[in-house]
């Protein structure tokens, strides 16, 4: 029996590890396996709480409810975050009266109050033409959700229900861009690949407006809406050497790989502080079970530093 | 009025009705043709469409090679191996239970209450979301039964699903078998176990085909309750054959190892950004319904051989 | 002599043979052992493999109900079925489970209407009114439709019939029930026609000849006598088309908005029990937590609303089989 | 028998039938008198409810089926068997009664009421009038007249097949078949049968085949022996059964067969 | 008819059965002697058939029928009806020719060592042996001897007959069934099924259902006559032919019945 990796977890991370893995199998020739599977954040953590998986491609930070389950079973683990993410607000092409939209004006419209009351762009701000509003987001399940609610709206999966929710965000595209009165978001690598047919919206988080783009999102500049995302690796997996290797590769990698898969490397230093913490054994997350929205680079390798 | 001008005044007004009559038949041949033909469009268009999407991607190369994040390298060996074994899975196990089932049911089962649910059942079950089946399989074959998340556990989870299928067929294939043929075979001295299994099962094969055919087909597109009992969705190598390999597989070791399968990489291939990935997944649909195509052309074949030898 | 006893008009029949003792039953007559254990022995397989589709139904009753009974531990099963809104994942938490129960009626529906008709003329246009060659080719053909993977079709029913709709009705939303139900509707077709082909060719010659001795046309022995006697199969056919109907998960869920809306409009969009089971079953909630269960209470509800059709068609198919 | 020289209403020439390949009927040539009963009989497989069914070109209904020769139809001299007219018009004026009752799976009402809703019939009235006339036709009315609505399935096999007969007779056929419409009849409801049969030739011409011979005898004015799809012989029913002119006939009928 | 005393082979004792709430067969008592060919007439419906399959227990195969009162088989002295015999037991000594020709999709070969193979007969010699000496008996053999591996169900309907007739004999039967076995056949196949079943009883004892009463006065030797369930009598086939002791008899063997 060959040595073998499993990882598991979120379909927004899959792409990355999934570049990771291939590119590892190919410097291993295939010495070492690794599969990947997608059975959303919860699933993977699900398993990978059972200790069925050594690494769990998550696009939140592990939950209450998750620690706990890892706990019962004595399963410590690293989290390492390994690319952000810039959640991207898009409109219709032909829609010319947006540009540039406040944080405000963005709870105005998704907050759950709005429900069924604002559904005309000239609600939202009056110098808006009279355009009927259709939104479009992922489904309440997701990580990329529970980021946005809290990002805009101020609270996790608070958020107005009656809009067209996909889990596939290509199927956003479709609604948006046919759509003259679409608004969406979702992840950054959905936006870059149909440029032709939406407009993202540059963000005003009260310093003027900021289109999303590798460097915005690394200098910190487009908030509150890029994320990190994560891979949580088995602390006892990690004693393996074909795991300590992935892991290695992994982090190695990942900046030339990320970009590849049209994602956000993270600052070089943060990857720095990664193997720092698998060299220390600083196992356990910084999120304390929950979300946690708009937090910079620095202030995450900080708190990652008081593990 | 002489006897022939009456029968000609009738033969005049029956000519009228039928006329009449006849508009109705053109008619609905016509409305039959359009309905089958709108059928049959939208298969073809469909098709069509995924060979014109897909078409330039399907090389040798597609075949032979493993997932990859780069669209034109990106390859389905292992989702059309991994889709292949998990039909064999399925069709070992869902055949010889449905046809059991059917064959208990039609032939040895008191018509009671308990049939009655029995059915009931059966097509109840036909009704169940596929993901539920997934939810129950994670439970049942992956941790209760220690199967994994394997090939065996995809099998049977799917050979769950279409159990359904494959027993109804079953059973109208039994219906139709005339009751003078068991007659016959009892007269002869043969007990119901014989009956069944010189008879009964021999001429309702072709008409159990055809249930086994819809079943698969269903099957094999399922992707669903086999993410949730945890196929994979990158995975470069392949199950391993029987007797190979260091140390030794065994003969079965294979319905344990990981997989993926055709579906699964489509419906990734599907949601992601880049648009070159969804040519692969076109070109995936594409294999996936010329797999469906094979499996049915095979059995139409072999029911067209079964049928040749027995007509009422 | 009496009528009760025959007349013996010879004298054979006063050698009567010897009196037969009541309950003796020579060697040759008795059951063999070995072949009764035998016998007894394959029924109880056949009859385990009947029963595995009873477990396999307990199973899933037995899932769905352990999870449910912790959910509704959170929920009050009133709120559930009364409540308008279903926002289990949202911080306002409601959890009526009828906009999805609406979503799923209506796009079952507007699927029935569309693969119905559609596949009772399929069936009663090959099995009265094609030549025999149409017939056997056009059959494997159509049963080919229920063996695209469905995700295509649901990208068909949002980049193809969407659009084609909204040629006709321009206010018609991108994600709406009407279309996602069309496209499942010509997906049901074939289990519909060749169910219902299957029956009306079943019936027997002998009433096609009398409707057709009386002078009656093709489409008038078709309507008015073929498909009433196969009333049964056609049942069947439909049972089998609506069970499917209710079960689709992937079309809905690409085309239909997963939007839960209390609607009865196919024009708008909504979302399913099975979309969204699917949904939150692939999703990023933590598994356990309250959102989580939502799905096997939906999964339950799903059970008994297919559980009352089934009944209902069951029962009837049982009267009609009766009339023969 | 009346003794005046009887009408030809229908008549055989040179008939010859093919099921595919099976030569099935070979040169038949015989008349059908008005308002006589003709019994056909001979043994299985000769190729009688083939003849019979000729005349309302049931073979059309299956294909390979090939006629050759004419039936020729008074008094309009139509050839049924002609490609240019339409069985169905054929069919509504010949009605016919089959081996097996089988009655739809509707109402006794709508069952006899089938063959009017065929014709286009509409109104209440008319169907309620006919549909009584041709069940007191068939001596069925008393007995179901107050249960029309019933399903036709819950008849006896006797009643059922009186039935199919008043579903004949509601639409005035000139012509009506019958195949061996007793052969899966009691003796009991035989003979109401075969009574009606008596009745009904003062208003309509039938043609019966039939594998008793005594029924034969009984019920018709004239008898066609055939053998292997050939006419043996055809005369008044009597002189057939009295003194057939062909050995092959008297062997048949005294049972010497074989 | 031989003139020595016969042996009673099986004998009906105060039959009665029932299709659930239907009375089909009224207190039968009724011989069967080995060696002789035995007819049962009747009109349609009286239970010809139903009496027969009892002495196989083929009603066994069908919910809700129930059987009173005994069939005793000699020299056993066994009630084949009673509850501790093995319904498979009493078939395999009591084989059974149908009114239609039912063989198997099968070949030829097989249709006729299929009784065997039941058995458990495995052997390639003994099998070639009973197949051909089965075909020779229901003289079959020369014309299908070539083609052994056809499928029966291209042979003619009076070979498929024989080839039937033949799988019953392959076992040995004790007793034969004959259900209307020529009913479906044209005349020179019934002539030669009719030759059979008279040389076969020097062989075996065989029970025969007919329609036909020319064909009962030919090949039997004892005639029973049934109606509407009843035994109404029975006796030698000349007798009852020539002189029935009921007025019932008389009037249905003479065709005046109804
Ligand atoms: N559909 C068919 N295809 C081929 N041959 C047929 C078909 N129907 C009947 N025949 C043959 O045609 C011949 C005449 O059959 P037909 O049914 O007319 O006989 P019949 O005189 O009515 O016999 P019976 O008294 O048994 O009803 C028979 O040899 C029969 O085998
Ligand atoms: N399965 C059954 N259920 C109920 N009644 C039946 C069944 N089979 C036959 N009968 C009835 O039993 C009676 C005797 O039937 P049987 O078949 O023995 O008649 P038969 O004398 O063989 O007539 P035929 O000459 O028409 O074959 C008939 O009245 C028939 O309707
Ligand atoms: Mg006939
Ligand atoms: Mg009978
Ligand atoms: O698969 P996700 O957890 O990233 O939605």
């Amino acid at each position: 029996q060959s040595a073998l990796v499993k990882v598991d977890g979120s379909s927004t991370v899959y792409p990355i590890t999934e570049a990771v893995a291939e590119d590892f199998q190919k410097e291993k020739k295939n010495a070492i396996k690794v599969t990947v599977g997608i059975s959303g954040t919860g699933g993977g953590f699900k398993k990978f709480c059972r200790g069925e998986t050594d690494v769990s491609n998550a696009s939140r930070p592990i939950l209450k409810k998750e620690m706990d389950a890892c706990k019962e079973l004595g399963i410590a683990y690293y989290e390492l975050p390994i690319a952000y993410d810039a959640l991207t607000v898009i409109v219709n092409p032909q829609n010319n009266f947006i540009k540039n939209m406040t944080v405000a004006e963005l709870k105005a419209i998704w907050e759950p109050a709005a429900q069924g009351k604002i559904t005309n762009w000239n609600q939202v701000n009056p110098a808006y033409p009279d355009v009927p509003l259709k939104l479009y987001g992922p489904g309440a399940d997701s990580g990329t959700f529970d980021y946005f609610t809290e990002a805009v709206v101020g609270k996790a999966k608070s958020s107005r229900g009656d809009y067209t929710a996909s889990e596939d965000d290509n199927v956003l595209v479709q609604g948006v861009s046919r759509d003259k009165g679409g608004l969406g978001y979702f992840g950054y690598a959905y936006y870059i690949e149909n440029q032709k047919k939406l407009k993202a919206v540059s963000i005003d988080n009260g310093k003027g407006g900021v289109l999303p783009s590798p460097e915005t999102v690394e200098n910190g500049s487009y908030a509150p809406l890029s994320r990190p995302i994560f891979i949580y690796v088995n602390a006892k997996s990690l004693e393996k050497p074909e795991v300590k290797e992935f892991v290695e590769f992994y982090l190695k990698n990942a900046p030339k790989l990320v970009k590849e898969v049209k994602y956000v490397a993270l600052p070089g230093k943060v990857y720095e502080a990664n193997r720092e913490r698998l060299a220390k054994k600083k196992a356990g997350t910084v999120f304390g079970g929950t979300e946690a929205v708009g937090m910079k680079i620095e202030e995450l390798i900080k708190r990652e530093a008081q593990l | 009025m002489s006897d022939t001008a009456v029968v000609a005044a009738r033969l005049q007004e029956i000519r009228r009705i039928i006329a009449r009559h006849k508009r109705w038949d053109l008619l609905f041949a016509l409305l039959g043709l359009c309905a089958l033909m709108l059928g049959v469009l939208t298969f073809v268009s469909l098709f069509a469409q995924m060979v014109v999407e897909g078409g330039p991607r399907l090389s040798v190369d597609f075949f032979t090679n493993f997932p990859s994040r780069r669209p034109e390298q990106a390859g389905i060996l292992s989702a059309w191996v991994g889709s292949t074994l998990v039909m064999i899975v399925t069709a070992l196990a869902a055949v010889p239970l449905g046809v059991a089932a059917g064959v208990y049911l039609e032939e040895y089962a008191p018509k009671n209450l308990m049939t009655d649910i029995i059915e009931i059942n059966v097509t109840n079950l036909a009704g169940v979301p596929s993901i539920v089946y997934g939810l129950l399989a994670l439970g049942i074959f992956v941790y209760q039964f220690g199967f994994g998340q394997s090939i065996l556990s995809a099998g049977l989870t799917l050979a769950l699903l279409i159990l359904p299928v494959v027993i109804v067929a079953t059973r109208e294939a039994i219906r139709a078998i005339p009751i003078y043929v068991r007659e016959g075979a009892y007269g002869c001295g043969a007990t119901q176990w014989q009956v069944v299994r010189d008879h009964i099962l021999p001429y309702s094969s072709a008409g159990i085909l055809t249930g086994v055919i819809i079943g698969m087909a269903r099957a094999i597109g399922e992707t669903a309750p086999i993410i949730t009992i945890g196929a994979l969705t990158f995975i470069a190598f392949l199950p391993p054959a029987p007797f190979t390999g260091e140390p030794m597989a065994g003969p079965f070791d294979w319905v344990f190892a990981p997989f993926t399968v055709m579906p699964i990489q489509m419906f990734n291939w599907t949601s992601r950004p880049e648009e070159a990935f969804h040519q692969n997944a076109a070109a995936a649909g594409f294999v996936l319904v010329l797999m469906t195509l094979t499996m049915n052309a095979l059995a139409i074949w072999i029911r067209y051989r079964l049928r040749k030898n027995i007509k009422w | 002599m009496s009528p009760e006893n025959p007349v013996m008009s010879s004298t054979l029949v006063s050698d009567a043979p010897v009196a037969v003792p009541l309950d003796h039953v020579s060697e040759r007559f008795v059951r063999r052992r070995t072949r009764h254990l035998r016998e007894t022995i394959i029924e109880f397989i056949l009859l385990a493999a009947a029963l595995v589709s009873v477990a396999t139904t307990a199973g899933i009753v037995f899932i769905l109900v352990k999870e449910s009974l912790v959910f509704f531990d959170h929920v009050p099963l009133i709120d559930f079925l009364t409540d308008t809104q279903w926002t289990p994942l949202f911080d306002d938490a409601h959890f009526g489970i009828l906009p999805l129960v609406s979503g799923t009626l209506v796009s079952s529906g507007v699927a029935l209407l569309v693969a119905i008709p559609l596949g009772t003329i399929i069936a009663i246009y090959l099995s009265e009114f094609a030549p025999f060659k149409v017939r056997e080719i056009a059959k494997p053909f159509l049963e080919l439709l229920g063996g695209v993977p469905t995700i295509v079709y649901g990208y068909f029913a949002l980049m193809f019939i969407t659009p084609l709709l909204q040629q006709i009705y321009p206010d018609l939303p991108g994600f709406n029930l009407l279309s996602a139900g069309i496209v499942m509707g010509i997906m049901i077709v074939p289990y519909v026609s060749s169910v219902a082909e299957d029956a009306m060719r079943a019936v027997p010659m002998s009433l096609r000849e009398g409707s057709y001795a009386m002078g009656a046309t093709r489409f008038q022995t078709a309507v008015k006598v073929v498909a009433p006697a196969a009333t049964s199969g056609l049942a069947a056919a439909y049972i089998l088309g609506i069970s499917r109907a209710v079960g689709e998960t992937m079309i809905l869920a690409v085309s239909a908005g997963m939007q839960p809306n209390l609607t009865w409009n196919p024009l708008e969009p909504a979302a399913t029990i099975t979309a969204y089971i699917v949904q939150v079953a692939l999703g990023d909630l933590p598994h356990g937590s309250v959102g989580y269960q939502t799905i096997f209470a939906a999964g339950l509800t799903l059970m008994l609303i297919t559980l009352f059709f089934n009944v209902i068609g069951h029962i009837m198919r049982k009267k009609f089989r009766e009339a023969y | 028998m009346t003794t005046a020289t009887p009408i030809v209403k229908a008549e055989a020439k040179d008939l010859n039938f093919f099921y595919g390949g099976f030569h099935a009927l070979k040169g038949l040539n015989m008349p059908v008198y008005e308002k006589k009963v003709t019994a056909l009989i001979g043994p299985s497989g000769c190729g009688k409810s083939t003849f019979l069914r000729c005349f309302n070109r049931m073979h059309d209904l299956y294909p390979g089926n090939r006629y050759q020769g004419a039936i020729n139809f008074f008094p309009d001299q139509t050839n049924l068997l002609a490609e240019k007219v339409d069985p169905i018009e054929v069919r509504m004026r010949i009605s016919m009664v089959f081996q097996k009752p089988n009655p739809f799976p509707k109402s006794i009402y709508e069952n006899v009421a089938y063959g009017l809703r065929v014709r286009g019939e509409k109104k209440r009235t008319v169907l309620d009038e006919k549909v009584e006339e041709a069940l007191r036709g068939a001596a069925l009315w008393d007995e179901v007249k107050d249960r029309l609505d019933d399903l036709a399935f819950n008849l006896s096999g006797g009643q059922q097949q009186r039935l199919c007969i008043a579903r004949a007779l509601a639409t005035d056929p000139e012509l009506l078949l019958f195949d061996e419409p007793t052969s899966a009849l009691d003796p009991i409801a035989t003979a109401s049968i075969e009574e009606l049969v008596s009745e009904l030739k003062e208003k309509v011409t039938i043609l019966i085949v039939t594998h008793n011979m005594q029924q034969a005898a009984r019920v018709s004015d004239f008898t066609a022996y055939m053998y292997l799809g050939e006419l043996i012989e055809f005369g008044i029913t009597d002189q057939i059964f009295i003194k057939p002119q062909k050995k092959q006939t008297e062997d048949y009928i005294t049972g010497r067969f074989g």
